[in-house]
């Protein structure tokens, strides 16, 4: 398949890079739709070709020749080492501690990587009813480290959540499109801006007053082999 | 066993107005013609259980069939909102809709339990956050080591509602591929219903296949296509576009309620309604 | 994944003196080569896990490697007692046994909660008779309804151990036919050891049949026979012969002594044990 | 297979076929290994070819050819409508009241059906340490009706067990060598005699005060069917 590696990148391009980094071979991670999926896929291409990657809906080691539309598509289950029920998968698996990294995301994030997936407004009287928490809030809970991928605005980056949907206990990454946060003493801290973006740029982006790591360094742009594996990989039925 | 019937008299005769009803199936085997036929049969006032309720419930609850959602993740999967969830939780439309809301896991242990005929599950779960408060959920203390555990109350649904890949002539049910908590919900039920694919002289085994005997099935009722627009592994795939134009539909109140009319309403059958969807496709 | 190793070095690395195993297996893939691996490495001070407690779990308490047995039935299954436990508990030869002695259902809860790392299992038992004022069980009530149920601790034992059909060269272990507790041992147990009837380049798909990933499994050793006198689905059947054969072994300390000596303290690994067995059947 | 239909018909064999007539079409049966296996298959095989065999095992719906030996015959997994997990079996579909009856025996029972396989002698020092309760303990509560097949005896049908494993609560049925018992106000009743035996035989044989109904018939010998069926039938390996 010809790819084209000259186009600029990105931001989804750069989030999805930047978290299929932290993924190292052999790590077992729980992955959903969208990015997450990306991220982990391209792991499993490049520098991770171990890594393992569960969906909740009951597959395990599944290895899709393209990116899953959603959790439930077949081609997980085909290409799965196992395929597990439902309850199975979330009291053996994940409540039993077989997972190492998941994937969360949200329509709101507040500075201790706490989640809101469920409403914008009163629970009783929404503005916005959202899909609800699915799978987060044991997933935030159960597996050791949380990876949080999530663009970056004031409405999204919030002082106070709307609803807490999950705890942010276990989150050890936030990238978004515009850098990378870190906890930092239980507070998420810019610690790296992706390349062209200006730490005062990101303070606009958030919230709430950002704390910014002393020593914020640049991220490594996605390298050709990224670029090329990441084009490649194509969204079935997309 | 004698459970084969047609699917309109499985609804005529297991499931009332009023009921309990869980139409599983997680993102796969979507009992999406049992969800038609309870609305051309007209049934009101429904507790809808599911996990991930999606497309047909969005229609149940459109339709005004529902009084109560008990789930845990109601989107429209890699699109977005449930339109029709929304209007009914965010207006009232077409009347309030009551929610009782859990996470995955504590509504897997819920089925799980009820199948078990256990009145609780217990889960490490619902620690924190703003939902322990605002739904149906309590502690329970390990008698051995005094931790504290979340207990849900088990799912015992009057009408357990799945769809699989085949039955054989004795009624027993056979489905693979992704198996989501199918099983649980037919064990947990009071009753239940399986639409299939086909009807087979023998289900000959297959790898990663479940069967449900004959004698935990009350209804089998052939339905090809039925999963629509989910998808039956080894028979058709998922209709991704359908659910990128399902937003569309149910974003607007009138074009949602002419779209339930003439594909829902006004066919007769599972057959009938892919006729109507192929019609219009043509017609595009 | 690297888990592929001898018996040898699988049972030297992950099992120590004291720790609690669990051998499991419901008369289908029984792991007897490691049982008998035990005995040649001389472990000792075992608390010996398991459902149903036989020829293997009677070699390993006749042996004296165990100090304590979790059970819920110990016999010879279609033929009778087992001698050596009974000579444990009758007469505490070589040593004293201590039972911590549960029903079927307790046990199965107990290793579905250590599987799901809950610190305890729930189950409608244990009502009336003798057992549950002799054994480690306790009542939780239901949150919701009042109601009284049982409660057992949960198996979490040091090591977990099964044998099974085959698996990949990436550690993936495949096993089909009864299926027993076996996945719940391996995801109940801090270690785990599969031996496998063979080690193939690919684990291709089989009905019935469940994969452990590698991920879940410490050592993977090769042990075809390793099921002895129990069976492997597929690949030999059950020697009920030696089923029977072993009531008169057991019979007699000194018999049962010289036999596991010349075949099992004698012989180096499962090979030595079946070429041993088939040398005496030769000379009689 | 050539079947001697004429040879004296054993105790085993008419508690067998006794046993078998119980099992209607239909029934989900938990089944044990020896007389309870051997009468429901007869049953499977003569009037009710819709009886359910369930091991606990976790063979649903089991078809053996031939008798198994263990109730973990591969056979029984081979013939099954499914085959679950031994968790599963016991909390799915023992617990969850999907079983219509269930066999029991034991190595003593009293007047109330209550049964003994755990010891015979004191729990601490045992004089006989017996295999142990295993499935009975539930079996006998989560099945609606419970049958019992043991011979009779004054060493096993006992004024006061030695340890009370299952509970008689359930118990519709105790066939035994001598005859048939059935509960009538909670007390095992003889209510049938097998034929050429007398009552006073079937009290010699009872280790309490027996009762005895008013109208104890004489059980139907064997027809030459559930005979040549019953004969025809082979335990696997022996």
């Amino acid at each position: 398949m010809s790819v084209d590696v000259q186009a600029p990148v990105s931001a989804d391009e750069m989030m999805a890079v930047e978290a299929s980094r932290r993924l190292r071979d052999g790590t077992v991670c729980f992955v959903g739709i969208g990015l997450p999926s990306v991220a982990a896929n391209l792991a499993r291409r490049t520098h991770a070709p171990g890594c393992v990657l569960v969906y909740e809906s009951g597959t395990i080691g599944a290895k899709p020749t393209e990116l899953p539309l959603s959790i439930g598509d077949g081609e997980l289950a085909d290409t799965a080492d196992a395929v597990v029920s439902v309850p199975e998968m979330f009291a053996y698996w994940l409540q039993g501690g077989r997972i190492d990294v998941g994937f969360l995301s949200a329509a709101q994030i507040d500075r201790h990587g706490n989640l809101n997936s469920t409403v914008i407004g009163d629970y009783a009287h929404p503005d916005v009813r959202l899909p609800g928490g699915g799978g987060a809030p044991e997933i935030a809970l159960d597996v050791a480290d949380v990876f949080i991928l999530l663009r970056q605005s004031p409405r999204a980056f919030v002082e106070q959540l709307d609803f807490t949907t999950s705890l942010g206990d276990n989150v050890r990454v936030v990238v978004t499109d515009l850098g990378v946060l870190e906890p930092r003493d239980r507070e998420l801290t810019l610690v790296a801006v992706h390349p062209g973006i200006d730490v005062e740029r990101v303070r606009a982006a958030t919230g709430w007053s950002l704390a910014v790591a002393d020593d914020v360094r640049e991220t490594e742009p996605p390298t050709e082999l990224e670029l090329q594996v990441l084009r490649a990989l194509r969204t079935k039925g997309r | 066993m004698g459970n084969a019937v047609t699917l309109a008299e499985a609804v005529r005769e297991l499931v009332h107005d009023g009921d309990t009803v869980a139409l599983e199936g997680f993102t796969h085997l979507i009992p999406s013609a049992v969800g038609h036929e309870l609305l051309r049969q007209g049934r009101r006032d429904l507790t809808l259980v599911r996990m991930t309720p999606d497309v047909v419930y969005d229609q149940l609850i459109g339709m005004g069939a529902a009084r109560k959602l008990v789930f845990s993740w109601g989107g429209n999967p890699g699109v977005g909102s449930l339109r029709r969830l929304r209007d009914a939780v965010e207006h009232g439309w077409p009347h309030p809709l009551e929610l009782e809301e859990h996470s995955h896991a504590g509504m897997a242990a819920a089925y799980a339990a009820g199948a078990a005929n256990l009145p609780f599950g217990v889960l490490r779960g619902y620690r924190g956050g703003d939902l322990p408060g605002l739904t149906r959920v309590a502690t329970v203390t390990c008698p051995f080591t005094g931790e504290e555990l979340a207990a849900v109350p088990a799912h015992r649904p009057d009408v357990g509602i799945i769809h699989a890949q085949r039955a054989d002539r004795r009624g027993n049910v056979q489905l693979w591929g992704i198996l989501g908590v199918q099983k649980e919900t037919v064990l947990a039920s009071a009753r239940s219903i399986a639409t299939v694919e086909e009807i087979v002289d023998e289900l000959d085994p297959r790898p990663g296949a479940i069967v449900l005997p004959a004698w935990v099935v009350d209804a089998v009722a052939l339905a090809p296509g039925g999963a629509h627009p989910s998808y039956a592994h080894g028979y058709y795939d998922r209709d991704n576009e359908f659910y990128v134009a399902w937003e569309e539909i149910a974003r607007d109140r009138d074009v949602f309620q002419a779209w339930m009319q003439r594909h829902v309403l006004d066919t007769a059958d599972i057959g009938e309604y892919h006729a109507s969807l192929a019609a219009e496709a043509l017609a595009v």
